[in-house]
């Protein structure tokens, strides 16, 4: 049977509109489907073409500390396996992508967060993080009434420093004397920072006994932890990559979430899988940002309506690209 | 607490082992044994290594279990399945190795198992309190509150004798509870024993050493090759008589016959002073010279100074003061590898620990202590061919028991690892040897071999620097004889004219140099 | 105890085989009961070793692992536990891609380069292990404290150098960053097998030298008996002449030394830079595979061999739809059981070579003899 | 290569005399001189953080979870059976506490983690004892196995509950937090006036008495009754005579292979524990949430001596410098002053004991503390976090050493083939 644990059945049954000749293979990153973050945003994706378009999918995942032939050797199994679009969740695919795409000439491949491999059958589709950082970095600051915001990132990798970096920006530009203090749970490989939420009750604590009222947790399933420790005592949280307010998992402490800054893989890998689909594939770089809508802040909770009209605002500006965020710290 | 006695005595033995067999992986080390002991005597077991004694006594104890046979207490069968069992029956047991915890104390040592409870907690109180009362009783002086890794080895031995005793046990097996007791203290042992005796308690003894067996059984059986051989009564024979039954033949005796003592100095150690951690003195400015084609013998009783000598002397521990010097050579700061290739060879007291690799094969313990050194090595690399060639050939002149020297050591008895160590050493010729009790465990054959080869090297001008617990081994394989006693040589005795019993009061501190 | 006997390779083998049917049917009850397919996974593992592709990932994967055991294993030698194998090749293998990157490196001559990097993986490497002997012969420190502190102190360390302030760059249209790539002539190239994309490993022989190396140490030299000696026991090491702290300085240098070749093979034949995704953990594989080859040569290269290609089937069981963890468990239950096995076979040997003994000593009375 | 380890370069206790323990009094001068360091590098340095009430809780529930698997290791190894595959059990115990916890509450998921670190013991205590494996060899089996299972498990019951995931368990509730009544006002007050010596012993006091987590109270609670149990009852008595010398034990009817039994199915549930205390607390289960914390767990037990005192303090030690660096990095900052005046402490202690070595060595590293101090504002981010690992190590290193393991650890006991 081709069911796939999880992913609830075999496709060409049940409910599913008319069957489509595309059949989709996905890698995840480490973490894979169900890791309430990052690739189960890419799983929410493909969940909806699959209802939609009716096609077949098969899903891998990735294991800790492999090696890119391993990697490779997941892509070729699913091409082989006469999986004609491919999609490589995550930068760590970059070089496998690089060298299977051009041994499959047919098979249409998608990497997320990656310009790096190029072909003429891949897309890379990569978001800017920065500028939907900008705009919970103005939130935060908007919300504020110390002066002091905090910024919690997972690990110290440079995907997760552009976080900060457009964080930081979006803080200054509504306050400029405004301070963010910044902290990462752990440093490469060590990649459990991104699900300790010990560590990020900690090290939230530390920010708000240091004066910090509102905590940018770009950390994974640690965020959950600096959550926790904004409602206990009584301070505000932001969520990051999915509209986290909405997460059943977190649902005890979303009154302190405002907003979250959500990275749209799950659209992303929706129109890729749709362009294919329909016989559209565009190969090459696509940046999910604000303009594209890739990028976006949410608003679930209502704890930001009073300033939507302001974040609008700067919305607008970086779209115009009035506001240039930097990508770097 | 244990109960009493269980049976009234009423003709019946103390207890009575019949038919007993045990059979273990290629040895049957019990086969058909019968002994009965009367209540309220002493009742020595005799017999040379592997006899089956320890065996025996451990189906007693409940610690093995016999494959046919009946234990008998009181009159009555038991089947014992643990030492607790043995334990309610009132049998009690002091181990040939003893069996303590040296991080323990000696309350908790002697508890153990038998815990006086105050809620669900151990009462301490109490514990102590009935430790003191039997201490004081059968004034065995110890302190309850002692860790035992302080205690010398006769206070350990009466700590477990306190064990025994604090379990109400009506029947004491000791086994070879004297091997490493002075005469002194093997004294008040025999008085210790006699009292319980007195007070109707039974006991079992085994020893090797025949005399003390002579003058403190009421019976003794003896044992050979897992079978009882004999019962006889002490005044009916003779120590040379019992080793006869023991062995079947004669007794050696270890004796040098004439003196080879040259005036050539080989080791000279000169105020040699160790210190151990917390600023004790282990070694007091001893000084001595040992001379080619000397053996000098070094008495005390256990743990005063022996092993930190020895390991001076063999570079594994510095002296805070002293030299230590080879053929005129000073080799104080040379390390033990050195030395050995400079001619010493060393048979370390712990056969075990030291001597041996128990899971390496017979050729690679040939060249344990020698891999620098032809035949086993040629420059860095091992020569295995020549190792294993003169292993072969050790295994054959000192009489090694082993089917192939392919096995690991372990596979080997005490006598016959102890014979391999000592071809060992003797093969590489040295020039002085470091002889740490040569002889312990070994039974009567090996012994005698033993004693042999160290005596024909001495005539090839070895000088040997002999410790040993046995005095009679000391005495009569001597040349000289010093006394150590807190670190401290405290006396010279010439061997010609000295008696065991003076050298043991000198080892005690009792005696004042003759 | 290098006995070739009959009875002695059929136990050899016994051990092994049993424990890998026994955690073959484990495996088997957990999926059945979990409502997956053991005969899929078993066609999915046999697919998988038909493949030229996994089979040379499999070697590729055991190479590193073979190197990681071997350095564990010197330190098992001797009894000293060296949990820092995996600190050890990360902060050697920055450090060497750095070296190895470096500008000045790319007029030299194609071997100097390849040594020099590989001489330096083994210094650092070497370097990092004698900070826990020094601990240790010193201040008497337990190794495996001061390794397991090490590690995470070589994780901080690599992630400081690793910045593009430092010895690092960012790598272009990625959220990558690596050390500069090593250009065409430090590189060592790989075997090509046809049908398999990946190259095998040209320092697959690297591995395999050392652990002949390996070897002929521990059974042929002086050093090696020493080494043996000191773990068997300690205290006969001392009466022996051994030093036993120079020893523990000796194995832990060696065994940092091959723990730092560790990343070797990966860095010089395929990866070309140390960034962010270079292959962490290895040394705690090594750990298992030094104990499931039992520190014998040969042995922990068929561990090394069966582990990578477990580790290479996984992406087979996923496509087949078997939960990748089994993998894993059964990588588990394979030591346990192995280690139980070659326990009871253990006793059994024994029993028989005190039989011989006994027999040799004339002490065995059979039977007959004594009920006669 | 089953024993316990070289003895090389450790000075063995020469038998410790009972009557060198020191007085209750010199513990709390040490303590109070300890404050006074903290406090005085507090004002120098400006860093608050360094005794605030908000450090010393961080300090604690990062702690407790470590002492729980450094217990562990404890009731195992006192036993003589070496426990690395703490972590292994350690994640069976977060599991099993996501799996109780989001159904039936808090304290069903620690007694289910307890349960099913129990069960990773037994199979410990099955290689180890029963079957006479290598304790190393069962340990780093344990700790594959475990992980694996625990995702095994996690993908099947938690994938389709709601809330949780693939990885993770559905939210569990927190245990509930106690304060000591009405001091924490008065406390807080002093510890805002930053006074010398006071407002330290005021932030102190605060975050170790108010808002504490019932868990960390079971912790201590733990702490002390191992104390109790191990040190002052018959059957502690029992177990620790089967990791000094079992074969004396067998020869006194002490069932060895019984207490083993018990000592490693409880080190099993203790790690356990600690994997529950850690989920609990931080919410839910998450797959590879332990992050190597029962690796730490058992340093800080070799740490501590193989005593629960000794432990709790390496576990406190580790806790405190990890909760410093997690909070901010100008405390990690701070922490180079007081390092290098400690240093510079020991280099005159160890100076006049007569080891001019060390204390060479003590000083060097002071100077070097003190100088980087000086020269830098901060310590970059990437290295904060090795704080608590260098401390560890520095402890360690310039500490003696006067280890004593249990004498049998390690070593495979057979009943009948003692010697
Ligand atoms: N646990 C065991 N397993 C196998 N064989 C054993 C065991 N214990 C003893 N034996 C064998 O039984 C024989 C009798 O041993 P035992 O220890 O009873 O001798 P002994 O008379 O006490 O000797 P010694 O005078 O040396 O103490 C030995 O030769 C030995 O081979
Ligand atoms: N636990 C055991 N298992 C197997 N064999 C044993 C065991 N204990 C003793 N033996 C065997 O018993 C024999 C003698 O053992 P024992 O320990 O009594 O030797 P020994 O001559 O008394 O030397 P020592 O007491 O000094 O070690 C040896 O052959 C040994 O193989
Ligand atoms: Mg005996
Ligand atoms: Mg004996």
């Amino acid at each position: 049977s081709e069911t796939t644990p999880g992913t609830g059945g075999d496709t060409t049954s049940g409910t599913a509109p008319k069957a489509s000749n595309v059949k989709v293979g996905l890698a995840y990153d480490i973490g894979g489907r169900g890791d309430q973050s990052f690739n189960d945003s890419a799983a929410r994706g493909l969940d909806k073409a699959k209802a939609e378009l009716g096609i077949e999918v098969k899903e891998l995942e990735a294991a800790a500390g492999e090696t890119d032939a391993q990697k490779e050797d997941r892509l070729i199994q699913l091409a082989e396996g006469g999986y004609n679009t491919i999609l490589a969740i995550g930068f760590a695919y970059e070089g496998a992508v690089k060298k299977v795409a051009p041994t499959f000439p047919e098979v249409k491949f998608a990497i997320i967060d990656s310009e790096a491999p190029e072909a003429a059958n891949v897309a890379n589709l990569v978001f800017a993080e920065h500028e939907g950082s900008f705009l919970v970095g103005a939130a935060a600051a908007m919300k504020s009434t110390t002066g002091k915001v905090g910024f919690i990132g997972g690990v110290n990798v440079p995907l997760i420093q552009k976080f900060e970096a457009g964080f930081t920006a979006g803080v200054k530009a509504v306050k400029p004397d405004a301070t963010v203090d910044a902290k990462y749970l752990t440093q490469p490989p060590d990649f459990t920072g991104f699900n300790d939420p010990a560590k990020g009750e900690t090290a939230a604590n530390g920010m708000f006994d240091a004066g910090v009222d509102v905590v940018y947790a770009a950390a994974g399933g640690s965020g959950n932890g600096a959550f926790k420790a904004a409602k206990a005592k009584g301070k505000l949280g932001i969520g990051v990559d999915s509209d986290q307010y909405n997460l059943p998992s977190l649902a005890d402490v979303k009154d302190v979430i405002i907003t979250s800054m959500v990275k749209q893989v799950d659209v992303a890998v929706f129109d890729f899988v749709k362009s294919v689909n329909d016989n559209a594939f565009k190969s090459g770089k696509k940046v999910y940002d604000l303009k594209a809508g890739g990028i976006d802040y949410s608003t679930s909770g209502g704890k930001v309506d009073d300033i939507k009209a302001k974040l609008d605002e700067y919305k607008q500006k970086i779209i115009s690209g009035e506001i240039k965020v930097p990508a770097t710290k | 607490m244990a109960t009493q006695d269980t049976g009234e005595p009423g003709g019946h033995p103390a207890v009575e082992l019949t038919g007993i067999t045990k059979r273990f992986p290629g040895v049957i080390a019990n086969s058909d044994v019968n002994i009965a002991v009367q209540p309220g005597t002493v009742h020595a077991l005799v017999g040379e290594n592997g006899a089956g004694k320890s065996t025996l006594m451990k189906i007693l104890y409940g610690m093995q279990r016999p494959d046919e046979g009946t234990i008998f207490v009181g009159g009555q069968p038991v089947a014992f399945t643990s030492p607790a069992d043995a334990i309610k029956a009132g049998i009690g047991m002091v181990h040939q190795h003893f069996m303590l915890a040296d991080n323990l104390t000696v309350l908790e040592n002697v508890v153990l198992g038998n815990e006086p409870r105050s809620g669900p907690g151990l009462d301490f109180d109490t514990a102590r309190r009935r430790i003191r009362e039997i201490s004081d009783n059968y004034g065995l002086n110890i302190d309850p509150d002692d860790l035992v890794d302080d205690l010398g080895v006769g206070a350990r031995q009466r700590v477990e004798i306190l064990k025994v005793l604090y379990r109400g046990a009506r029947t004491l097996i000791l086994d070879e509870p004297t091997a490493v007791l002075v005469p002194q203290e093997v004294d008040e042992l025999f008085g210790n024993l006699r009292e319980l005796k007195a007070e109707g308690l039974t006991i079992l003894f085994i020893s090797h050493k025949l005399d003390e067996v002579l003058s403190v059984a009421d019976e003794i059986t003896v044992m050979r090759r897992g079978t009882t051989v004999a019962s006889v009564l002490p005044k009916d024979v003779t120590a040379r008589k019992l080793a006869e039954l023991m062995v079947g033949s004669a007794l050696p005796v270890p004796e040098l016959r004439e003196s080879t003592v040259t005036d050539r100095p080989v080791l000279e150690a000169r105020g040699l002073t160790v210190t151990s951690a917390d600023g004790r003195k282990l070694l007091d400015n001893v000084s001595f010279t040992i001379h080619a084609g000397e053996v000098l013998g070094i008495a005390g009783v256990e743990g005063n100074g022996q092993a930190e000598l020895v390991e001076t002397l063999m570079g594994i521990r510095e002296p805070a003061s002293g030299t230590v010097h080879l053929a005129g050579k000073d080799i104080t700061r040379m390390s033990t590898k050195h030395r050995r290739e400079s001619g010493m060879g060393y048979i370390p007291e712990d056969r075990h620990r030291q001597g041996v690799l128990l899971e390496a094969t017979l050729w690679e313990n040939r060249i344990l202590g020698h891999q620098t050194r032809k035949p086993n090595a040629r420059g860095l690399l091992l020569d295995r061919r020549g190792a294993r060639a003169d292993t072969q050939r050790i295994v054959e002149e000192y009489d090694v028991r082993t089917p192939s020297i392919d096995v690991n050591a372990s596979a080997l008895s005490g006598g016959n690892q102890q014979k391999l160590i000592v071809g060992r050493e003797m093969s590489s010729k040295p020039d002085v040897l470091i002889a740490s009790h040569p002889t312990r465990g070994v039974d009567v054959g090996a012994q005698a071999a033993i004693w042999d080869h160290v005596r024909r090297a001495r005539a090839e001008q070895l000088a040997v620097l002999l410790i040993s617990a046995d005095l009679d081994e000391l005495i009569g394989m001597s040349d000289t004889l010093a006394v150590i006693l807190r670190g401290a040589i405290v006396a010279h005795y010439d061997p010609a004219t000295v008696t065991p019993e003076e050298l043991g009061s000198a080892m005690t501190g009792a005696g004042r140099e003759g | 105890m290098g006995r070739f006997s009959a009875r002695a390779i059929v136990l050899g083998l016994a051990a092994p085989l049993g424990a890998l049917v026994f955690s073959a049917l484990i495996c088997a009850f957990i999926l059945m009961v979990t409502d997956h397919s053991p005969i899929e996974t078993v066609d999915a593992m046999s697919a998988a070793a038909q493949r030229p592709r996994t089979l040379v990932n499999s070697l590729n994967t055991a190479t590193t692992y073979y190197l990681a055991a071997v350095a564990v294993a010197v330190g098992f030698k001797m009894k000293l536990f060296n949990i820092g194998v995996d600190g050890q090749y990360r902060l050697a293998a920055m450090l060497s891609a750095t070296l190895a990157g470096a500008a000045f490196m790319d007029s030299l001559p194609s071997f100097l380069r390849i040594t020099m990097t590989i001489l330096a993986a083994m210094l650092v490497g070497a370097a990092w292990s004698g900070l826990a002997a020094l601990l240790k012969v010193t201040r008497g420190v337990s190794e495996v404290i001061s390794t397991i502190m090490l590690n995470a102190i070589a994780t901080y360390l690599v992630s400081y150098l690793l910045n593009p302030a430092r010895l690092a760059q960012n790598v272009p249209g990625s959220n990558n960053i690596s050390t500069r790539p090593i250009t065409e002539g430090g590189r060592v190239d790989g075997l090509v097998v046809t049908g398999s994309t990946s190259k095998i490993f040209a320092l697959v022989f690297l591995a395999v030298a050392v652990g002949f190396l390996y070897w002929f140490v521990l059974t042929r030299t002086r050093f090696g008996f020493e080494l043996k000696t000191t773990g068997l026991s300690e205290s006969a090491a001392v009466a022996s002449g051994v030093s036993v702290k120079k020893m523990v300085v000796y194995s832990m240098l060696i065994s940092g030394a091959v723990a730092g070749l560790v990343g070797m093979p990966q860095l010089l034949g395929a990866s070309y830079s140390y960034a962010l995704d270079f292959p962490a953990g290895i040394g705690f594989t090594g750990i298992a595979v030094a104990l499931l080859g039992r520190n014998h040569p040969v042995g922990m290269a068929v561990a090394a061999l069966l582990w990578g290609f477990l580790d290479n089937t996984a992406n087979s069981l996923d496509v087949a739809g078997v939960p990748r963890e089994i993998v894993l468990i059964m990588q588990g239950v394979i030591v346990l059981s192995v280690v139980v096995a070659y326990e009871l076979i253990r006793r059994y040997r024994v029993r028989a070579e005190q039989h011989e003994v006994g027999r040799a000593l004339g002490r065995t009375k059979t039977l007959e003899e004594v009920s006669s | 290569m089953s024993a316990g380890g070289l003895t090389v370069g450790m000075e063995i206790a020469p038998a410790a005399k009972r009557s060198k323990r020191l007085s209750p009094m010199v513990y709390v001068l040490i303590a109070v001189g300890a404050v006074l360091l903290l406090s005085l590098v507090r004002l120098l340095a400006d860093a608050r953080d360094l005794t605030s009430a908000g450090t010393v809780q961080a300090a604690i529930t990062a702690a407790v979870p470590l002492a729980m698997a450094g217990l562990a290791g404890l009731w195992s190894e006192r036993a003589g059976v070496i426990n690395i595959g703490l972590e292994g059990m350690m994640v069976l115990g977060t599991f099993g506490a996501g799996y109780a916890g989001y159904q039936w509450g808090p304290w069903a998921g620690v007694a289910f983690g307890l349960l099913l670190g129990a069960i990773g013991g037994l199979l410990h205590a099955i290689a180890t004892v029963t079957f006479g494996v290598d304790h190393i060899i069962s340990g780093v089996a344990v700790n594959l196995l475990a992980p694996a299972a625990a995702l095994f498990l996690s993908k099947l019951y938690f994938a389709k509950a709601p809330g949780g995931g693939q990885k993770q368990s559905p939210r569990v509730e927190d245990a509930a937090k106690v304060s000591v009544p009405g001091i924490a006002d008065p406390l807080g007050r002093v510890e805002e006036k930053g006074w010398f010596f006071i407002s330290d012993l005021a932030g102190i006091l605060r975050g170790l008495l108010t808002e504490v987590s019932l868990l960390s109270v079971l912790a201590v609670a733990l702490i002390v009754g191992t104390v109790y149990v191990l040190w002052r009852t018959p059957f502690g008595l029992r177990l620790r005579s089967c990791g000094e010398a079992p074969t004396a034990a067998e020869s006194l009817g002490v069932n060895v292979y019984k207490y083993k039994y018990y000592a490693v199915v409880a080190s099993g549930a203790f790690a356990g524990l600690g994997g529950a205390f850690l989920a609990v607390s931080s919410g839910q289960f998450r797959d590879g949430q332990t992050g190597g914390r029962g690796f730490i767990g058992l340093a800080a037990m070799i740490f501590g001596n193989w005593r629960p005192g000794g432990l709790a303090t390496g576990a406190g030690l580790f806790g405190y410098t990890d909760a410093l660096a997690l909070r901010g990095s100008t405390a990690v900052h701070a922490l180079l002053l007081l390092l290098g005046i400690a240093l510079m402490f020991v280099a005159v202690i160890q100076f006049r004991a007569g080891h001019s070595v060390l204390s060479g060595v003590a000083a060097a590293l002071g100077v070097l503390f003190g100088w980087w101090y000086f020269v830098s504002d901060q310590v970059p981010a990437e290295l904060v976090g090795a704080a608590p690992y260098v401390v560890t190590l520095l402890v360690l290193g310039l500490a003696s050493q006067r280890l004593r393991v249990p004498r049998a650890i390690g070593e495979v006991y057979r009943r009948g083939e003692g010697k």
